[in-house]
């Protein structure tokens, strides 16, 4: 109904592969733009900047890691908020301990992970499916214990490290605006990166490999390089997501906040929000974030505080239950009922 | 005030000179996106094809046969014959052999330029028939690649061997189109006619020219349009249009990608300027009905609703008359929920003017579109004259008028009622035709053939063939088109022929819309095998006759015409089809080989109480082979106001 | 070496307890294609519910026996409005909607009997005794000796029985199974109910043990190496990985554990699994698949 | 097509068993430049096995293949096979089909494109010049084979007869040095079996390509293919142009047998 495409031909193939080839959703994208870097800002409470907004950005961040794992190279991976924990840890210590600036450090995190992640992806060089699936719990389970039992790495406190005041050229990160600034600014260049990697050639043939393995490599898809570059630039991903969490969110690394859990609830994300697509690591990530203040503010028409077993079991039930509907209704997630509508929208007021 | 150039050579030269590469003056959707040619690339082109034609031997006041589908190879080729003095003869694309041998030979072509395997094959054909015919131009190379024969050349070979040429003769092109003077032959376009062999139609540059920049001022129209050439080069319209206008005013032709992806490739385009028969535009609503029928519940009370606002309003505008504020702030809504996107969808959003020409349009049809604030006009032309005799003016529209005479353009009605012309796009004959330019040109004017008078705000009205125009027994007028026209503006109908002369009433056959019908039939779960089979069940002629009582209706607001409202009626067997002969290429039904062929079927019609009649019918496929079937098609009655 | 000998048989006694949850993962496996990740949550409910019919002061027998009752309309309503709606999806989907499955039930259940740790006792003695210099105790034996009924009783369900060979011909292939007329959905609530089973046993004897909370959840993920070392879809392989990875695990925490920090039994299972998969890559017993192009 | 040119591939004494089964014994044969051969025989004759030891995805157990003149390692991995110059279509489809049209046939290119994951990731300059040269490529063999239509068409919602001619396109994609063609026309109408016959003898006369098809129906092998290969029961049965395979009685009583069995 709002799209108006009349006149919207393209005369290059750089045109016609543009991201964004309709101008409304061109449109769309800017408004979207505007109201993240100055609008949000502007309005929103401390509250919501530093609560909602920013681990909003961190999850979407990671949940589209694991979508590149998962959702595009269908290698599937249940152990993914380990590699956050380890992106989380690696810029702490690089930072707080080394003195290394505060972006090299964010970077060394995310660097850091993808090597541990390309060392966990190993087995996928010979295995897949489920075989894969447990082999990347391993890797939760394993990474869990090294922070725990390692010194070296907690810094002999249990699993916990703090983070140090944060600043970029001696200018200081204190308040959430600022936080959520460095948030967003390193999610945006990530995933206009990612944009890049999954339109690409390296994207096509992950989506090979995810439909058809054997083919794909009868084609010529180097299965094991791609498959490897699929888990190092996944981790990577989640790396970032882990170190601008702890930085800019948690304040500390705490072990207990990459718990295997969370790494249900990446999967869960990329279920809901749709597989294999960048819209929905965001749209899985917002619910996921939003869901549990969703439930409190129904609950709380009904009573003053809403006790927190309740809340967390209510949260498991619709999380299940969505994941489950998704699954059977849409599998691939809101981003699919999204581009339906949409579609439904481009025809408007013709059914096809 | 700089001369003009008025050959189109030197128009093209012109442009070459005058747009920057920039600017596209000719796109075609190939390889997936809009390959994009400008004036400078179209000069090149053109250039390179004629002194490739010239070192084939190609002289002055040839003729080269033209055939395919619409390509910017095929317009180069066409600007390039005529660098040369050259006449090109653009041809239907679907013609038959014997229509093909017959203008091949006539026009005496001794080159053709064909689009691909599929027509190169029949001038392969034509070729040992016509020893005259010396080489044949390809354009695309696709399965040809193994017919090895010298007179048979690829288009880029030709501009191969031209370059060549070139650097031998430098002056070579120059002074061929120097040479050419306004009033040489730019064009023969061959009109199939009701009766009788296709006669060629003799025209001029300077005809061609300043007809086309006639259309560009009526509608201050510039080098800014952008239109899209999908209807055949060999009519008129689109040689007046995606040839004459663009090269005049230097804005952009688009070519489709095939004809199966027209639609989509007009949405992405968003021409600003249409030129289309009646039958297009038929045929746009019929399938955005049938659409909206399959739609959901709310979209299609949303639709109906909306429409009738639209209606309302176009009323008012139409008769230059205050919109009230409400219906104007409905009108708001409905364009931002239906009209908006609906003509988005169709590619028309961008439109500033369209027009309707070729034959009447139903004014249901006329005013569908104008009432989604689409610029529809009428015009009537000719291909004698360039097309250019009257158009509606902006502000001054009517549904059934064909507007204004043109600017040098005068109009007199003849003692038979005939509508006759002087325009500058007058024709100078038909080409080796003497009889027959005699018979339509005396002493400047052209006899139309129509019937038709002017109104008092000084339009013309068109009623019908002034041939056909007759009376019934009883002495009323009989037009059978005016009637035939009325029943196909129905989505059901897609040809009609009336009965009626020297008879007691007016009788009917009816071709069924098979889409829109075999539609509506599905979605009350009416089972049906075949055309035939739909045709004949009992709830499609209630249908139908739902339809026939609409024109009655509008039959008995006209006096002259109160008594040739239509008594019975019959459903065709089989579609009206120009492969049997029933119709023109240009869908015109000719009425006598109909009422010969199918005389039975009439006095079945005119037989009281007869309401039923056997039929045996041959059909010819694509292919040329025929089969026969035999049916029982009903006759039934219908009550008249 | 006595102690070394207490250390493995522990070990074993707690392996034979992982076979079994192992083998509610293979049947599943086998059946459906899918990896029933809701395993775990399945055991927790079973303590749950255990804990809250015993709550209700029915006799342990009833309550056991509801708590089968409640694990049946578990696996009943798993295997229809969700695994259902699914089939002939790729497994890589049913395995996620188990991950639903996985929220809801813990959501569903704790939502009915709070989310507290709570007690669980069935009367099962704690006695300590000394055999050879081993120390046992009752308590462990006689869980491993109900586990090792139950995985012998699988064994032969599944090798004798008319059911459990019908079951078998679905896991071997579903089209064809369904073009024999081996009615897919009941075999699938079977192998459901079957493993609901199978978790009842592990949760109460968790539950006991650790008291019955949300961490029993994580006992599935013991089970997981067990079955990559065993070969997903192998039996022999689950029972026989169980014991390895009890007695390793066990092994390894008291011998290897002081020089790294301890706690390796986390993830030691995790580590054969991953040496495992490298040098056999459908596990030690697990059918390997050749592709056809 | 008489004077003996090298072959682009020979394949010698190729034997494989699978479980206990010689699915190939002792089978050599070689594929000519720019002919068409085909490898015929009735059902499990271990005709698509020979075309998958001759792309990498079996290794045979015996015997060696030579390419451009060149041995084949023994455990040369298929993506290299690829890019050595063969590339196939499979017997039974193997779109990519979460993906479109146009993105199945950009993968087959993948051998042909260089930039790596940081230009990639950049999407500038070379990355985002080689992208776009290849999709023009990959544009031209969507015109070569008729499939403008479905250009953005998931593959999942392709009827049967073009899937098989989009996989087709991939091939083609690859620009191969050997086509191998399993079944192209399997299960197709004859329209459409007309059509795809002709898009492989364009392929062959336009394009240049040489190709090796696996096909039941006798009437399109007789008629496009120069040279034929006859199997059965895993055995080079003959070896000739169609007009002496049509008269070889060993032919004749392999498939004689078949439709008596």
């Amino acid at each position: 109904m709002f799209y108006r495409e009349c006149g919207n031909y393209k005369d290059t193939y750089a045109k016609d592969m543009a991201i964004f080839p309709i101008p409304l959703d061109r449109y769309g994208f800017i408004v979207m733009l505007i109201l993240a870097l100055i609008v949000i800002p502007l309005i929103a409470t401390d509250y919501w900047i530093s609560s909602i907004m920013i681990p909003f950005y961190c999850f979407a961040l990671s949940a589209f890691g694991l979508n590149i794992l998962a959702g595009y190279a269908g290698q599937i991976s249940i152990g993914h908020a380990a590699f956050m924990a380890v992106g989380a840890y690696a810029s702490l210590i690089l930072y707080g301990r080394y003195g290394i600036p505060l972006l090299p450090s964010i970077l060394g995190g995310g660097i850091v992970s993808a090597a541990v992640g390309t060392f966990f992806g190993l087995p996928a060089l010979r295995i897949k499916g489920f075989y894969l699936a447990i082999s990347t719990l391993a890797s939760q389970f394993i990474i869990q214990w090294v922070i725990v039992h390692w010194r070296w790495v907690s810094g002999g406190v249990f699993g916990t490290v703090e983070a140090p005041d944060m600043q970029i050229f001696g200018w200081a990160l204190d308040t959430p605006v600022r936080k959520y600034y460095l948030a967003l600014c390193i999610m945006i260049l990530l995933i206009t990166i990612g944009k890049n990697l999954v339109r690409g050639q390296l994207g096509r043939n992950w989506m090979a490999i995810r439909d058809m393995d054997y083919a794909a490599e009868i084609i010529g898809v180097n299965l094991y390089r791609d498959k490897l570059i699929a888990f190092a630039v996944s981790t990577f991903y989640a790396g970032i997501a882990g170190s601008l969490i702890t930085f800019c969110y948690y304040g500390a690394a705490n072990i207990e906040e990459f718990h295997v859990m969370v790494s249900f609830a990446l999967i869960g994300m990329i279920i809901i929000g749709g597989l294999g697509t960048i819209l929905g690591s965001f749209l899985g990530a917002g619910f996921f974030v939003l869901l549990p203040i969703a439930i409190n503010q129904s609950l709380g028409a009904f009573m003053d505080v809403v006790p927190s077993d309740i809340l967390s079991n209510i949260e498991a039930i619709i999380f299940g239950g969505l994941i489950v509907l998704f699954l059977i209704v849409e599998p691939y997630g809101m981003a699919r009922l999204w581009h339906t509508i949409k579609d439904k929208m481009r025809l408007w007021p013709f059914p096809y | 005030m700089n001369e003009l150039p008025m050959t189109f050579p030197k128009i093209l030269i012109h442009n070459a000179e005058r747009f920057p590469p920039t600017k596209a003056a000719i796109r075609e959707k190939d390889y997936g996106i809009w390959q994009s040619y400008s004036w400078q690339d179209y000069l090149d082109q053109t250039r390179d094809f004629a002194l490739g034609l010239a070192a084939l031997g190609f002289k002055k006041d040839d003729k080269m046969a033209i055939i395919g589908d619409n390509r910017p190879q095929l317009y180069w080729g066409m600007a390039g014959c005529q660098c040369l003095g050259g006449v090109p003869v653009p041809l239907f694309q679907d013609a038959i052999h014997k229509e093909l041998h017959y203008i091949v030979d006539h026009s005496e072509c001794k080159f053709a330029l064909a689009e691909d395997q599929e027509q190169t094959d029949k001038f392969m054909v034509l070729k040992e028939e016509i020893p005259r015919l010396k080489y044949i131009i390809y354009d695309d190379p696709r399965g040809l690649q193994n017919y090895k024969h010298d007179w048979l050349i690829a288009f880029t070979d030709v501009q191969e061997m031209g370059r060549k040429f070139g650097k031998e003769n430098p002056e070579y092109f120059m002074n061929a189109v120097n040479d050419l003077k306004p009033d040489d032959m730019s064009i023969i376009s061959y009109t199939s006619g009701t009766t009788g062999n296709p006669k060629g139609v003799m025209l001029t540059h300077r005809k061609i020219a300043e007809c086309s920049r006639g259309f560009l001022e009526w509608d201050n129209l510039d080098e800014t349009e952008n239109v899209m050439a999908y209807l055949p080069m060999a009519w008129i319209g689109d040689h007046i249009f995606s040839y004459g206008q663009a090269l005049t005013s230097g804005f952009t032709v688009n070519c489709p990608e095939s004809t199966s992806t027209t639609v989509h490739d007009q949405k992405e385009i968003g021409p600003t300027h249409i030129f289309a028969p009646p039958r297009i535009w038929e045929n746009i609503l019929t399938q955005i009905m049938i659409k909206i029928e399959d739609s959901a519940w709310i979209k299609r009370k949303a639709f109906a609703y909306f429409m009738e606002v639209a209606k309302r309003v176009e009323k008012k505008r139409i008769a230059n008359e205050p919109v009230p504020l409400i219906d104007n702030i409905l009108y708001k809504i409905g364009d931002f929920i239906v009209y908006g996107p609906l003509v988005d969808n169709l590619g028309m959003r961008k439109i500033k003017v369209a027009y309707t020409a070729g034959e009447a349009i139903g004014p249901e049809i006329f005013e569908f579109y104008r009432s989604l604030g689409i610029n529809l006009k009428q015009l009537y032309g000719m291909t004698e004259s360039t097309a250019y005799i009257s158009m509606q003016k902006d502000g001054d529209i009517d549904s059934d008028s064909v507007g204004p005479p043109a600017p040098g353009v005068e109009i007199k009605i003849s003692d038979e009622g005939e509508v006759l012309y002087k325009s500058p796009g007058n024709f100078t004959g038909y080409f080796k035709n003497p009889e027959a330019t005699a018979e339509t040109l005396e002493d400047g004017w052209l006899h139309s053939g129509d019937a038709g008078y002017m109104t008092e705000r000084g339009h013309l009205k068109i009623i019908d063939r002034a041939k056909d125009v007759s009376k019934l027994k009883d002495g009323t007028m009989f037009a059978p088109k005016y009637i035939e026209n009325k029943l196909k503006f129905s989505q059901y109908i897609k040809e009609s022929v009336a009965h009626g002369m020297d008879r007691d009433f007016v009788a009917v056959f009816i071709d069924i819309d098979y889409g829109a019908v075999a539609n509506w039939a599905e979605r009350r779960h009416i089972g049906f095998t075949s055309y035939t089979d739909l045709a004949q069940k009992p709830p499609v002629y209630e249908l139908i006759k739902d339809e026939i009582l609409k024109v009655n209706k509008s039959l008995s607001e006209d006096p002259k015409l109160k008594n040739s409202q239509i008594k019975r009626y019959l459903l065709f067997h089989k579609e009206l089809n120009p492969d049997d002969g029933e119709i023109t290429r240009t869908r015109k039904v000719r009425r006598k080989f109909v009422a010969e062929k199918y005389g039975n079927l009439i006095e079945a019609l005119y037989t009281p109480d007869q309401d039923s009649v056997d039929m045996e019918a041959t059909f010819t496929y694509e292919d040329g082979r025929t089969t026969t079937m035999k049916a029982n098609l009903k006759v039934r009655d219908v009550e008249t106001f | 070496m006595a102690f070394f000998f207490e250390v493995l048989i522990n070990g074993l006694l707690v392996g034979i307890m992982y076979s079994l949850v192992a083998l509610g993962f293979a049947l599943i496996y086998k059946a459906s294609d899918v990896f029933n990740m809701a395993q775990g949550a399945m055991s927790l409910l079973a303590g749950l519910a255990l804990v809250g019919f015993l709550e209700m002061s029915f006799p342990l027998w009833l309550a056991l026996l509801c708590t089968v009752g409640v694990m049946i309309i578990l696996a009943y309503s798993t295997v229809f409005f969700i695994l259902k709606p699914l089939v002939a999806r790729p497994p890589l989907m049913l395995f996620m909607a188990t991950f639903g499955v996985m929220y809801l039930v813990e959501g569903i259940g704790q939502s009915i009997y709070g989310t507290q740790a709570k007690g669980l006792s069935i009367g099962i003695p704690e006695i300590s005794f000394e055999i050879q210099g081993i120390l046992l105790n009752t308590f462990d034996l006689t869980f491993a000796g109900l586990a090792a009924v139950l995985v012998a009783g699988l064994v032969w369900f599944f090798q004798k029985t008319r059911t459990g060979r019908a079951l078998r011909a679905v896991s071997d292939d579903h089209e064809a199974a369904l073009s024999v007329g081996i009615p897919l959905l009941k075999a699938w609530a079977v192998t459901w109910v079957i493993a609901g089973i199978v978790a009842t046993v592990a949760g109460v004897a968790w539950g006991t043990r650790l008291g019955v909370q949300f961490s029993l959840g994580y006992i599935a993920f013991k089970a997981l190496p067990v079955l990559i070392i065993g070969g997903i879809d192998s039996i022999p392989g689950a029972i026989i990985a169980g014991l390895i990875v009890g007695a390793g695990e066990n092994l390894a925490e008291v011998f290897i554990g002081p020089y790294v920090g301890g706690g390796i039994q986390t993830f030691f299972p995790y580590l054969i699994a991953l040496l495992v998969l490298y040098f056999k890559p459908y596990g030690l017993f697990g059918k390997e698949i050749i592709e056809r192009v | 097509m008489n004077e003996k040119k090298e072959p682009i591939l020979r394949a010698e004494n190729i034997s494989i068993t699978f479980g206990g089964l010689k699915a190939l014994d002792r089978v050599s044969l070689e594929i000519n430049p720019g002919e068409i051969m085909a490898i015929i025989g009735p059902n499990g004759a271990g005709k698509t096995t020979m075309l998958n030891i001759i792309n990498g995805f079996y290794k045979p157990d015996e015997g060696r293949i030579i390419f451009e003149g060149k041995e084949r390692p023994k455990k040369m991995k298929p993506n290299l096979i690829a890019a050595q110059g063969i590339a196939r279509t499979f017997q039974n489809l193997a779109l990519f089909t979460g993906m479109s049209t146009l993105g199945n046939i950009m993968v087959g290119r993948t051998m042909l494109m260089h930039s790596n994951i940081f230009s990639q990731a950049l999407y500038w300059r070379f990355s985002q010049k080689e992208e776009i040269e290849h999709r023009a490529a990959v544009e031209r063999i969507i015109d070569f084979l008729q499939i403008e239509n479905i250009r953005r068409t998931p593959a999942s919602m392709l009827p049967y007869g073009l899937r098989k001619r989009v996989e087709l396109a991939r091939a083609l994609a690859a620009e191969p040095k050997l086509l191998l063609l399993d079944e192209p026309m399997a299960g197709m109408n004859l329209e459409e079996k007309e059509d795809i016959a002709r898009f492989v003898l364009d392929a062959n006369e336009e394009l240049g390509y040489t190709i090796a098809l696996i096909e039941h129906d006798m009437g399109v092998v007789m008629d496009i293919c120069d040279r034929i290969v006859v199997l059965d029961f895993g055995e080079k049965i003959a070896e000739g142009t169609p007009d002496e395979i049509k008269a070889d009685p060993k032919v004749i009583k392999a498939y004689l047998g078949e439709a008596g069995g």
